[in-house]
């Protein structure tokens, strides 16, 4: 099992004309993702790839019965590309762009909040499902490997090393997710842990979070009130400069949260062990596991 | 991009905000001249930070000779670091009340979220922290913005908590209001900013509703939708970065997202969370990272180049780590750039490399016929750094 | 029994400190409506009519339970008014204003859908159950008379003068419903069909359309459908003159629909028979109750 | 309040929708000169109905001399009972194609609904009657507007039916199009219009995207928040209303709703259904309806005196008939306003009166004190009045 994605998923790439979307369709093929289509508005009707080019989602979704999409369009178009997903009725979005203004995300999120599509993203790796063969994102393929665990990491490239590390022990991921880095998210740390609570095949969760807002904290509420698999907690970002803040408005809504102590002291008041380097949270898996 | 005082009081009055009669001084002559067309004035050092009146940097003037004093006297100042290349003179406000109105980014609810109070002046965080039950809040939806029913209902939730004899009857609050709370949102959306402040917002003994000061924060992200605004704004923003770390103004320039931090290792690396914990590493080596340089998903060589030469102009560097994990960004082009960069820029401190993931055999390879020796485990490469560093000063 | 309304309502007045609203209040209290509170924004704490007046229609809601808003506030406030209402909670909003801009109501139309509100209105006399003694909004208190008959309509003083000649042969009603005379409204004529179909006690529908539109012509269709209840119908306008029309958008959205012709035939397709004037339509109501 | 043609476009202008270069001409040296600014031209009525090409309305010149005499041909000319205050010379374009694009108001679905068709230019109705799925609809949620991959799938849809060689190709006309529907749906909603439309929308041989016609018609009830625009249309407005019954003029003056038909019994009642109703009436018993009056809800004796005098100033009306209904109009003020308009007004013609409903009592007392009898049925007023006009005729 896995969450979110597995080897049954339908995936289109928004923007999979482009290089990024070329090059990185190109590494979900080898990895083994149900990649059915692309949909670069203007284009349709064309091939890359070997895969059939639509205008638009809809249009995708109808001849191929896609369910889930990987965006790769610059960030002036990416909401507007998250949107269109929802609206075709996909399950699953996932938005790897980095750089989409706040506000678009404000909106895009009110847009979904009315529908049933899941987002992941955006500003994020994607996410990869080792045992289905099935990534969509940007993962490095070689990262990804069969196991147990469960990943879940607000930055993309920790996502990699977390996987590499505990691949290296011999510690393969059910679903590695990159929640990404954004203010404005689709699914948060808490969203995640309740699927990875629901899949029978996931024994473990790491969860890998960093300074700023307070997903992390809320995780920990959620933790706290009784999750049923060990967390491996790890917060990046402890010897960072305070940001400078103008006006007063951050500090009325985010009070004490959001710094690393906050959030490693809120996640160890729920049981959490918190490693303090990637290292130390392979040793931590490796005892829960062994021990199990 | 932050907005002055005086620049985010000119969008308060394009949107329709009242705002005191003002005249923006770069001299104790301007300044003079000011206060002889306004009357007494409040002058205000314009600099892009909170607590200016704490730190000295706002002073009543009741006539142009000490308008032209207190002006002189403020131009001269340096507050936190900044410089102050002009001050805002603006009519003195007999004040009733201070409110305090705020639109910003609650990420939590990934929303933006209105919040006012009727305890607001300097010590609002204060009251964020004690009694937040004194900060109403409201959540618009983010297309349709804050109804006037609900605005209504925010300001009579603020209005429970208020404390003291109101200078306006609640009916007269309410039709204030609603349009100023709409309006400030709606220029929170049009610019696409991530703050919109008014504190205090004076209530005048007259029963004027007037924005006392103004704080606008701009969303990075959003800035090629304001090129225009950005270019109106240009002369002064520079004038008031004069007052910021010179390296951080340079990296603005060349676009990389680098932060300045006063040691001697230089770190690069791709993605927000891979620096941070670098730099984390590097600290759990002892070693003092120089700055966090950040450079992004997908970089190309000539970003990469960009970037050791931005590490590089920090005289006090004495070793760079790079640090990429290969997902969008790919091993190949980080090499290439590499590579170029140290032949052209004859760099001669230490050049730790850890190169993992995408293009990760490629990139390798390239780098090993150059001569750099790539290294795979991120700790290992932490502690090569600190070590060379402390060898090479030695 | 009745629709929407009855003696258990429990009704909040928006606006009803203003002339308007003091008058209609007072002939709501007169008919025997559950008048709880009224609604005037920045007169809260005070009494009006010997109700409590609050400043919103939530803290009407929390102290007194209403259910039912009927709203008396001017044109550029009512769209507002009726926003509250559903955000309030309240199962039925009635509103009587005239000459809101059409795009402030597609907007409050749009707002509502995403809400178990209903809407009456607005531009419109309200309703009334005479068996309940229960009215909102200003159909005359002698209007109306406890019966078998459903009344909706779209005019306000056609509604009354239908109600009149009824109950000057004896005929009462369940609940007169007047749906309003604007180009967009809440309860269509097909709703309220729908739920006299649902009434037990209603024993035959009368409804009096006008030119304009298609709410007729889709009430058609429900009949024809299959409509469990005898049905009354009248159309007025018949000689009035085709209005004025500006480019080409009106015909290719209304095509043949909208005359008093393409009503009349639709509504006659269906089954119902359509009476020529009020008399007639009496003359109906008189040959359908005796008959059963 | 509906915009000519000229005004419209300067609406578009403003929102930032392409429209050809022109210059508004009332009198045909004006038209040498615009001709002359801007080369052949095509020259257009300024008349406030749609069909003017076939009317002959429209014409094409060449050189400033035709333009001149074209012009003065035009301004001569008396188009469907409008005289013609202007023209508008613009310059000549080069169709490639002719699309159609329109919000407006669809009832059935309480939305603005977005209509594009391949198939524009004056056949628009006929394609809609006979091919309606060449015409692509859109009906955005009107808190967002209509989204990108919105329009840009409305565009898809109405391309699946175009016939013929396209100028553009599919990835220019999605890109020209999501711009222009979102600013044409914006000013509509900006503009309280009930109708923005662009018919037809040319694309040049050049592949330039411009607005050929342009149509706005702006909601009565919202009219109170546009006073400006308003003002700045007044001239023109009224220059263009001289082709229009100057009864209806005169009513529009009045703020009365009010339709001369050109019978000779006034009629006059409160609320649209009511009224229309009674024109029923006076047609079934044989009578001619001078006019439609509504006084609306709520009317207080002043309106119904001027209501009154709006009908007397009919000089075919030979007889009138007022039937009230009271809800929110009530009997005593209708009755008030009767018989002071009566005194003031010295009216000879038969008055019929219809009164029932709230304060029904003390209106028909004042009624009857002041030698007014008023019927209860409605029917058998309408019948009193068109025998009564028939007597007087005699």
């Amino acid at each position: 099992m896995s969450i979110l994605l597995d080897s049954q998923s339908r995936v289109v790439v928004q923007g999979m004309t482009g290089s990024e979307g070329t090059f990185h369709t190109q590494q979900m093929l080898e990895f083994g993702t149900q990649v059915v289509a692309g949909v670069s508005p203007g284009k349709g009707g064309s091939e890359h790839l070997g895969l059939p080019i639509f205008d638009s989602v809809a249009e995708a979704v109808i001849a191929t019965g896609a369910t889930v999409s990987g965006v790769f369009v610059p960030p002036a178009f990416a909401a507007d590309a998250i949107m269109e997903g929802a609206a075709a009725g996909l399950q699953l979005v996932v938005c790897i762009t980095e750089l989409i203004p706040v506000n678009d995300m404000v909106r895009a999120r009110a847009f979904l909040s009315d529908r049933g599509t899941r987002l992941v993203g955006p500003n994020c790796p994607g996410l990869m499902s080792p045992g289905h063969h099935s990534k969509v994102g940007i993962i490095p393929n070689q990262n990804g490997r069969p196991g147990p665990v469960g990943v879940v990491s607000r930055s993309g490239t920790l996502t990699y090393e977390i996987m590499q590390s505990l691949g290296a022990e011999g510690f393969g991921q059910t679903t590695a997710v990159g929640i990404g880095g954004d203010p404005v998210l689709g699914l948060s740390f808490s969203d995640v842990l309740e699927l990875f609570a629901a899949d029978p095949e996931t024994e473990l969760v790491v969860m890998a979070g960093e300074i700023g807002g307070s997903d992390e904290e809320r995780a920990a509420e959620l933790i706290g009130r009784g999750y049923p698999k060990p967390v491996v907690g790890f917060i990046s970002g402890r010897t960072a400069p305070p940001g400078k803040r103008m006006g007063h408005a951050g500090a009325i809504i985010s009070g004490n949260t959001g710094s690393a102590s906050s959030k490693v002291a809120a996640l160890e008041a729920a049981g959490v062990v918190v490693a303090d380097t990637i290292e130390g949270i392979v040793e931590q898996v490796s005892a829960h596991l062994r021990r199990s | 991009m932050k907005l002055l005082e005086h620049q985010a009081k000119a969008q308060f009055r394009r949107a329709g905000i009242e705002c005191p009669m003002g005249r923006v001084a770069r001299s104790p002559e301007e300044a003079e001249r000011a206060c002889s067309e306004l009357g007494p004035v409040v002058v205000k050092v314009q600099v892009p930070i909170g607590g200016r009146g704490k730190a000295g940097g706002v002073k009543v003037a009741r006539s142009p000779e000490e308008a032209r004093a207190v002006a002189r006297e403020l131009l001269a100042m340096e507050i936190r670091g900044y410089s102050v290349p002009a001050v805002l003179c603006e009519e003195l406000l007999e004040i009733g009340q201070e409110l305090y109105l705020g639109v910003t980014l609650d990420r939590d609810r990934r929303k933006l979220v209105v919040m006012l109070s009727f305890a607001g002046g300097m010590e609002i965080e204060e009251v964020a922290e004690r009694t937040p039950e004194r900060i109403a809040k409201l959540w618009p939806d983010p297309f349709s913005g804050p109804h006037p029913f609900e605005i209504r209902q925010l300001t009579l939730n603020a209005l429970a908590s208020a404390r003291g004899a109101q200078v306006l009857t609640r009916a007269q609050l309410l039709s204030h209001l609603v349009p100023l709370v709409q309006r400030l949102y709606q220029l929170c959306q049009e610019l696409d900013a991530t703050l919109c402040e008014i504190n205090p917002l004076v209530i005048t003994k007259q029963g004027l509703v007037v924005a006392g000061d103004g704080k606008v924060e701009i969303d990075q992200n959003a800035e090629f939708r304001h090129h225009e605004l950005a270019r109106e704004l240009g002369e002064d923003a520079a004038a008031a970065s004069s007052g910021e770390d010179e390296l951080e103004v340079e990296a603005r320039r060349r676009q990389l997202t680098y932060v300045h931090l006063g040691g001697d290792i230089g770190v690069i690396g791709n993605g927000a969370g891979l620096v941070m914990n670098t730099l984390d590493l590097v600290k759990q080596q002892g070693g003092e990272p120089a700055n966090f340089l950040d450079i992004g998903g997908g970089a190309k060589a000539e970003v990469v180049r960009n970037a050791l030469e931005m590490v590089l102009l920090d005289p006090r560097v004495k070793g760079i780590f790079v640090n990429i994990f290969g997902g969008i960004t790919r091993g190949d082009e980080v090499a290439k750039g590499l590579i170029e960069a140290r032949d052209q820029l004859q760099i001669t401190v230490p050049l730790v490399v850890r190169m993992t993931g995408t293009r990760e055999e490629e990139g390798r390879l390239l780098l090993e016929a150059a001569g750099i020796t790539p290294a795979v485990s991120a700790p290992a490469a932490a502690r090569r750094v600190v070590e060379m560093v402390a060898e090479a000063g030695r």
